[in-house]
């Protein structure tokens, strides 16, 4: 319960913030923290402009995007306290759901039979496709060093102690970080500055969205990486008392928000071609990291 | 009873050869069949009763007879919707039905017979009576038929004959001069192996030509393709059981003896062989006769096969062979049916056979099913026992070969068959024939039921009799 | 009318056939022996939990695709033999698969088998002037034959060890025998059955099956009779109650195979119907890999497991059996509308027939496995019994699960690739090519079977308690042989399950919920039309659009060494080019490595031995001369040799 | 004696090895008939009347004189050309048949039996498989059919080397069949030569796969 108004309201200042660091780090003196709120109430109050070619799946689509993002806050535990939706292999419904919205949104992208719509589609389609699996494998691990196949008992039973523990928790991190990052396709993936439709992935996906549908959408964005953010905080609360957990969730989203615009800001984006391989490297990483828990319990035979 | 049954139908081959009379011929065919099932039902119910000295009606005979007598009857009735409405030549028609009875006899007897050498007798007689029928269509084809035929068929049988003459000269050591089955059974394990070795050899190769196993199988197949349907019918099922009887009870004789492995091993090569040959024309051919007749020789392979491997497969041997008669004859009977209707038995020039005699076209897929031993046809249960006899003696390699060159023969016989059956052939959709009365088809239908009944369930009559016939295998 | 009579028919043996299998499914088995014939022997009939749960989804698939058949087999009353032919095969078909799934002697399960091979082949070669049919039956028949090969050396093998074509004789034969012994039968058990069941590398006659077949049939085809493979491996497992784990590891390993195979090679398919063919192949994967945990769970003597494992199995059987069906029936839509199954000619079908859109979309999400659809319950189990797994088994075989899980999940984003490129290129977007189109809609009696088995998918996906049920007596009966203690496990892992319905019926009235709000707020503004954004360009052309090929362009690239597609182009070049173009041809690489090059090799080897039969009379004889000299010969030479050897011994 | 006749059998193949004109051939199987006309009436000289009859009208009546006047006839008829024409060159067959001969003298040597002495054994044998060997090897028709009668005296032999001889009905029934399917091939090489101009094999390997 905590987490998803937690994650709701982090959402909000989420993109403000980033935007905001790379503001500052490229000498700017950039727009508030809530301006992108500010754009997105905007949006909601204005009209839109659809095109004859779509059908009602264009117009039905951004809504189960957000209602499948919001479900998948509800998984989202913090510290003590579970998410609202919280049962043995939970993240399987956290995967499956967020696909499903994928899946409408990438049918509407095709809705509009415009070509540029179509290759986001497509690139879409396939960088979470191979995104999945790191995932999965990321999971699985953890519930293999804890015993526990739900978001909460695992986080609960989180637990560092070792080097090597160490370690699997920067792979670990850093593995949540890209597929975020591929989730929400930010920088190293896909560049939102670049309008250069060509070059694009999600935002050429949503062209023809205006008005209502077009804040739903980004709403959605903001929310997904709000709850990357928590699944990041989650890992390194572990059980720690309420009255910790929630300044150190906001902070730790606060850090991630930052990281994510110096990023943004002091990197450079891939070739597309070079993206798959990319999103490939993450699943053998997360083997690694499966590796290591083995190697940590001393399954080893 | 022999004699009167000999006598009789040699008289009634002897009018019909004289006969020109159309309804008279009609009558002399009905009053053949009358006497040819006599002759069955006597020889069921005077089971081993001796028939003067050289003929004892025992199980493996009845089973054989039987079998002879049931298919004769659609060979003859079909001889009639399929050769004659074109050319009635009656002096044609007289020599064809003549011969057609001489052969059905000399089978019988041969099957009958209890001396070797009489059995070689009547195997040469159904040699000559089957040219007759061969050199029907009297077209250059059919006389290399036949010419081929007679002299690879004579040629073998002196084999045969010199077989039996190596085993008289066994015979000659003990003071037994006396060519019965019988009493070859009784000395044959004190006999000289050398010879009886010898003697085998050239009775088994000189049989293969009617058995239709290599080496001498060649010329069976032209006969089978020239030979006008009803005739390729008999020539392919119980022509061909004529030498599985001669080389049974030869088989029978050296069961006893110290060269039974050895025996085993040579009939196993043969068999195995003839079965990778039936493999190899069965993907070449186009003509549906010779496509039917290499068939033929791959199920006489299975035979042998099962004969050799021995156990339960000498029941399957004597089952295979008779339901493979039946459902070979009822598909070459049918084959007269498709020659009617394209003019051809090459498989280019035949097509969508399905549009133009519905009960046929079914027939000839029931007909492929059978032959091909899919379940629900007899032959199924009868390669299930082989392959059990197989796996009991220890031949799974031959086992695994075999089983490869069955689908391979599958899957050709079936490119071809539905070929026939469904695609047309370009330029010949508009193909006007007189529709076929599905009467016609009707004992073709049962000789297929007939299979079907005897493989899943044979009454308990037919199994022992199949059981004793194997009787003296089983020591 | 002929129609109408079949499906009287199969409606009478689906009654007759349910009600024992709801009996059972309640807990009171079937049990009556028929007294058989000389060679059968006595025939045990018997309906268990397990083939009552065939039975029923049997059922079901048989009746709605009859039902659908009616109307899709109009156009043909002017071929009435044909006609006859194919409805009779179809009735027979469904009482062969039937008694396949009661019967308990092995002769009559072979010759039940064989009824229904041959009675789905000549469904298949309905279409049977095309040599294009005729060949694909043909392999159809040959692959099947093969199986039935396999099957009968294994029974016969039994019986020729355990003397009886019962099948006790089976288990009696595991328990007699030693075990590797039993692991090889287990081992052509399942070569005979999975490539029934269409099992890498076994699947290659259903690419060519499926399309050549009409669309009730595939629909059937796909949806239960390689189920019948499944059955078939899950009765051996349950006869041959030994060596679990080697089993399990084997049937999971090459699940997994086969799952990201059939997959990879659907995302690059042309043909529609092909396209739905390789993902029956991936979706059998998926079920295979539950059966794996199932005989891990056995072997390692863990009950939660070995429940999870086969629950998910069965479910998933029955999930892919609804929405597979659904899928081909929709597919027979778009080709009586349209007479083409080439994916790329398609596109703003949407419009046209929008039912039959709605449908496809619904069947697409759920073999998808995405809430709130029923494929989403089944691999939900599955993915709990790999995470169990890893949890709760020793080294080796978690890493087995780690790859499974892998691959699992790859399956899923890529099924989501492949859906989402079929959908979006038939229905959506604008017409590329302007075919003729026939009649817009299917009649409501042809939708009618549609809109039943779509009710029963997301029924499935919103209360999968109620199913899980009806599960209940099987999975117990397949894990018979384990301590009654994993039932607890059963039972939360179920009540778990019983609660994702939950969740998914929020997920759909959330999304509503925040349509409605949308519908409100944005009620009274203003909605322009206008075409299509194209980002500066004014005259975009309905071929400018993203075609299936450019959809998957990225994949096809990623994926290019591991499959064997064929390309033709011709680039654009010079000044004032000429019409350029590029396709590919997507080919199956286990297809040509496994059957097409043995089968040349095989045949020039025979071809050298066609020279026998040359027609010269001298060469006959020369036959029988040569062969009676060998045989006289060795053994002279054999003697020769003894007399040589024996005198070296001599000196 | 006996030795000797057949001495002069064995000869008469070698002979036939050689031999290039068909009258040639057909001299040699009168030949041979008298031969067997000998052997026969000195080795079977003590046995009753009947089948001393018959065994004359076998050997003398049938295959020294009825055959080779028939395969004259056929041969004037079907104005077959003169030479044998053989496949492989004299000198080859040549060696060939004593090969032959050779080998079947070693496998009697295999023999350990004192009923049959092994003279006629050896004859026997090497007239067969030299018949056969000649059968695969000529090109004519009518060739085929001589060689075929010269297995026939082989087997003859062989039957007088068996101690005992084959009941009289048997007997009976073995000559008809010889002698019909002599005759029946002829007349088919009268059909033959009908058809195809010339009593030639080439012809009749049409029938193949």
């Amino acid at each position: 319960m905590i987490s998803f108004i937690l994650v709701l309201i982090v959402s909000l200042v989420f993109p403000g913030i980033i935007i905001r660091t790379k503001s500052i780090a490229s000498g700017r003196k950039g727009p508030g923290i809530l301006q992108p709120v500010r754009d997105i109430a905007r949006l909601l109050q204005k009209g839109s402009v659809s095109s004859e070619t779509t059908t009602l799946i264009f117009q039905v689509a951004p809504s189960i995007y957000l209602a499948s993002v919001l479900i998948a806050v509800m998984v989202l535990p913090l510290g003590h306290s579970k998410g609202l939706i919280s049962f043995p292999g939970d993240f399987i419904l956290f995967a499956y759901i967020l696909a499903a919205g994928k899946f409408l949104m990438i049918l509407s992208a095709m809705d509009t039979g415009s070509s540029f719509e179509g290759m986001g589609a497509s690139r879409e389609a396939l960088f979470s496709m191979l995104a999945e699996p790191a995932f999965f494998i990321l999971m699985g691990s953890l519930a293999l060093m804890t015993g526990f196949t739900s978001f909460h008992q695992v986080f609960m039973a989180l637990h560092f102690g070792s080097s090597i523990s160490y370690a699997l928790g920067v792979i670990g991190m850093f593995v949540l970080i890209m597929i975020c990052m591929v989730e929400n396709s930010r920088m190293p993936v896909d560049d939102p500055k670049t309008h250069l439709e060509l070059t694009m992935v999600h935002e050429v996906m949503i062209l023809d969205n205006s008005g209502f549908d077009l804040g739903l959408i980004m709403q959605a964005g903001n929310l997904k990486f709000a709850m990357y953010g928590s699944l990041i905080a989650n890992l390194f609360l572990g059980d720690l008392p309420v009255y910790l957990t929630i300044p150190l969730f906001v902070g730790i989203q606060l850090l991630f928000a930052v990281v994510v615009g110096v990023l943004e800001s002091f990197s450079a984006r891939f070739r597309m071609s070079h993206n798959a391989q990319f999103i490939l490297v993450l699943s053998s990483l997360s083997l690694m990291f499966f590796l290591g828990v083995l190697l940590m319990l001393g399954k080893f035979i | 009873m022999i004699l009167l049954y000999l006598t009789g139908s040699v008289l009634i081959a002897l009018c019909m050869f004289l006969n020109t009379n159309r309804r008279v011929n009609r009558m002399l065919i009905a009053g053949f069949l009358v006497l040819q099932w006599i002759w069955s039902v006597y020889s069921l119910t005077h089971k081993n009763v001796p028939e003067y000295i050289f003929f004892i009606p025992d199980a493996l005979s009845i089973l054989m007879t039987v079998t002879l007598s049931i298919i004769s009857i659609p060979a003859l009735v079909h001889s009639y919707d399929y050769i004659y409405p074109e050319h009635d030549n009656p002096r044609v028609r007289g020599i064809y039905f003549g011969s057609m009875v001489v052969l059905i006899m000399s089978l019988t007897a041969a099957y009958v017979a209890s001396h070797i050498a009489v059995t070689w007798i009547f195997v040469e007689i159904t040699t000559l009576s089957a040219s007759a029928l061969i050199f029907h269509r009297r077209n250059s084809g059919s006389i290399e038929a036949t010419w081929k035929y007679i002299f690879v068929c004579s040629i073998s049988l002196v084999f045969v004959f010199i077989g039996i003459l190596f085993l008289s000269i066994a015979l000659g050591d003990i003071r037994e001069n006396d060519m019965q089955y019988s009493i070859l059974l009784r000395v044959a394990p004190s006999l000289n192996t050398f010879w009886l070795k010898l003697a085998f050899i050239f009775i088994f190769i000189g049989y293969t030509a009617k058995l239709g196993l290599i080496p001498m199988y060649t010329a069976g197949i032209d006969a089978k393709d020239k030979a006008p349907s009803p005739a390729a019918a008999l020539f392919s099922s119980v022509l061909m059981n004529v030498g599985f009887v001669g080389v049974f009870r030869c088989y029978e004789v050296l069961a006893h003896t110290s060269i039974h492995k050895w025996v085993d091993q040579v009939m196993l090569t043969t068999a195995f062989l003839s079965i990778f040959v039936a493999a190899v024309y069965m993907l070449k051919v186009k003509n549906v006769k010779r496509m039917l007749a290499y068939s033929s020789i791959e199920h006489m392979g299975i035979v042998i096969l099962a004969l050799a491997a021995g156990g339960i497969g000498y029941y399957a041997a004597i089952l295979h062979l008779i339901l493979h008669s039946f459902a070979k004859s009822s598909l070459f009977l049918q084959v007269g049916h498709l020659y009617k209707t394209f003019r051809s038995k090459n498989i280019y020039s035949i097509g969508n056979y399905f549009r133009y005699n519905v009960p046929g076209a079914v027939l000839i897929l029931f007909g492929f099913i059978c032959i091909t031993a899919m379940p629900p046809s007899g032959m199924f249960i009868s390669e299930l026992m082989v392959f059990r006899a197989l796996i009991g003696s220890g031949y799974t390699g031959i086992l695994i070969l075999m089983l490869i060159l069955l689908t391979l023969i599958v899957w050709a016989m079936g490119k071809n068959i539905f070929k026939m059956l469904f695609i047309p052939v370009p330029g010949r959709e508009d193909l006007h024939v007189e529709a076929v009365s599905p009467y016609e088809t009707l004992l073709q239908y049962l000789l297929l039921a007939l299979v079907v009944y005897l493989g899943i369930a044979p009454p308990a009559g037919f199994a022992d009799l199949i059981k004793e016939s194997i009787i003296n295998l089983n020591h | 009318m002929k129609g109408k009579i079949a499906v009287l028919g199969v409606l009478v043996i689906a009654a007759v056939s349910s009600i024992p299998a709801v009996r059972a499914l309640l807990g009171t088995d079937t049990r009556y022996v028929l007294e058989g014939t000389l060679v059968t022997g006595p025939i045990p009939l018997l309906i268990d939990p397990l083939s009552a749960w065939f039975i029923l989804l049997i059922n079901f698939t048989f009746i709605t695709g009859a039902l659908y058949g009616l109307s899709y087999m109009q156009p043909y009353e002017n071929r009435p033999a044909a006609v006859s032919m194919h409805w009779i095969s179809y009735v027979f078909t469904h009482a062969g698969i039937l008694t396949v799934c009661v019967v308990q002697n092995s002769i009559i399960f072979l010759f039940a088998w064989e009824v229904m091979t041959l009675g789905t082949f000549l469904l298949v070669t309905f279409d049977n002037t095309q040599a294009r049919t005729i060949k694909a039956g043909i392999n159809y028949l040959i692959q099947s034959h093969v199986a039935v090969l396999l099957l009968t050396v294994s029974f016969v093998w039994v019986s020729a060890q355990a003397g009886s074509y019962s099948f006790e004789a089976i288990s009696r034969f595991a328990l007699t025998r030693d075990h590797a012994f039993s692991l090889l039968l287990m081992l052509i058990f399942f070569t005979g059955f999975g490539i029934k069941a269409g099992f890498v590398p076994f699947h290659t006659w259903l690419p060519l099956a499926h399309p050549a077949a009409p669309s009730h049939v595939s629909g059937m085809m796909s949806g239960v009779l390689i189920k019948i493979g499944i059955y078939g491996i899950l009765r051996m497992i349950l006869l041959l109650n030994v060596n679990y784990l080697a089993t399990g590891f084997f049937i999971l390993s090459i699940s997994v195979v086969t799952g990201i195979y059939g997959v990879m090679l659907a995302i690059v398919q042309h043909n529609l119907k092909r396209l739905l063919a390789y993902h029956s192949i991936e979706n059998i994967g998926i079920i295979g890999m539950g059966i794996g945990i199932g005989c891990i769970g056995m072997g390692t003597g863990n009950p939660g497991l070995a429940l999870l494992g086969y629950a998910g199995a069965l479910l998933h059987t029955l999930n892919h059996s609804l929405f597979k069906s659904l899928l081909f029936f929709t597919a027979g839509n778009i080709s009586k509308a349209v007479h083409t199954m080439t994916i790329d000619r398609f596109g703003g079908l949407i419009r046209k027939m929008p039912q039959t859109a709605f449908l496809f979309l619904i069947a697409s999400m759920a073999i998808c496995g995405l809430p709130p659809f029923n494929g989403f319950v089944s691999e939900f189990i599955i993915f709990s019994g790999f995470f169990n797994g890893i949890r709760e088994t020793g080294f080796p075989s978690v890493l087995m699960f780690v790859l499974a899980i892998f691959g699992l999940s790859l399956i899923g984003g890529l099924a989501i690739l492949c859906f989402t490129k079929a959908f979006g290129a038939i229905f959506l977007g604008t017409q590329r090519f302007n075919l003729e189109q026939r009649d817009k809609e299917g009649s409501w009696q042809s939708m009618l079977p549609l809109y039943a088995i779509a009710l029963l998918i997301l029924a499935i996906g919103l209360f999968p308690q109620v199913f899980i049920k009806m599960l209940l007596l099987p999975v117990v009966q397949l894990t018979g042989s384990l301590p009654a203690s994993g039932r607890g496990s059963m039972e939360d892992s179920f009540r778990v399950i019983s609660r994702i319905g939950l969740y998914s019926l929020g997920f759909i009235s959330l999304s509503g919920l925040i349509y409605m709000i949308r519908k409100k707020a944005t009620g009274g503004r203003p909605v322009v039309e206008g075409p299509t954004w194209g980002c500066g360009y004014v005259a975009p052309t309905a071929r400018m659009q993203y075609t299936a090929s450019s959809f998957i362009r990225n994949y096809r690239k990623l994926a290019e060494p591991l499959l064997a597609i064929g390309k033709h182009r011709k680039d654009v070049d010079g000044v004032f080019p000429g019409r350029a173009y590029h396709e590919t041809h997507p080919g199956d690489k286990v297809e040509e490595y496994l059957i097409h090059y043995p089968l040349r090799k095989l045949r020039v080897f025979m071809g050298r031995f066609s020279f026998l039969q040359n027609g010269k009379l001298q060469f006959y004889i020369l036959y029988g001369m040569i062969f009676i000299i060998v045989l006289v010969a060795v053994p002279l030479m054999v003697d020769m040799a003894r007399l040589l050897a024996g005198l070296f011994q001599t000196f | 004696m006996i030795t000797i006749l057949l001495i002069v059998f064995t000869v008469s193949l070698l002979y036939f090895a050689i031999a290039n004109r068909l009258m040639t051939y057909v001299k040699i199987l009168a030949l041979q008939g008298l031969i067997l006309f000998g052997v026969t009436f000195i080795e079977l000289i003590e046995i009753n009347v009947v089948n001393l009859v018959l065994i004359l009208l076998e050997t003398i009546v049938v295959k020294s004189l009825a055959i080779p006047l028939f395969m004259q006839y056929v041969i004037r008829k079907n104005k077959i050309t003169r030479e044998a024409e053989p496949f492989v060159p004299h000198t080859v067959s040549l060696i060939i048949v004593t090969v032959l001969i050779v080998s079947t003298y070693i496998i009697s040597n295999y023999i350990i039996d004192p009923h049959l002495d092994k003279i006629y054994f050896v004859t026997a044998l090497s007239a067969v498989f030299s018949g056969l060997y000649f059968i695969s090897s000529r090109r004519k028709v009518i060739t085929h059919v001589i060689s075929y009668v010269i297995i026939e005296n082989g087997v003859v032999i062989l039957s007088l080397a068996v101690g005992n001889e084959m009941p009289l009905l048997v007997n009976l029934g073995i000559l008809l069949d010889v002698f019909v399917s002599v005759f029946l091939l002829g007349i088919f090489i009268n059909k033959v030569g009908d058809v195809t101009s010339e009593g030639d094999v080439k012809q009749l390997s049409k029938l193949k796969d």
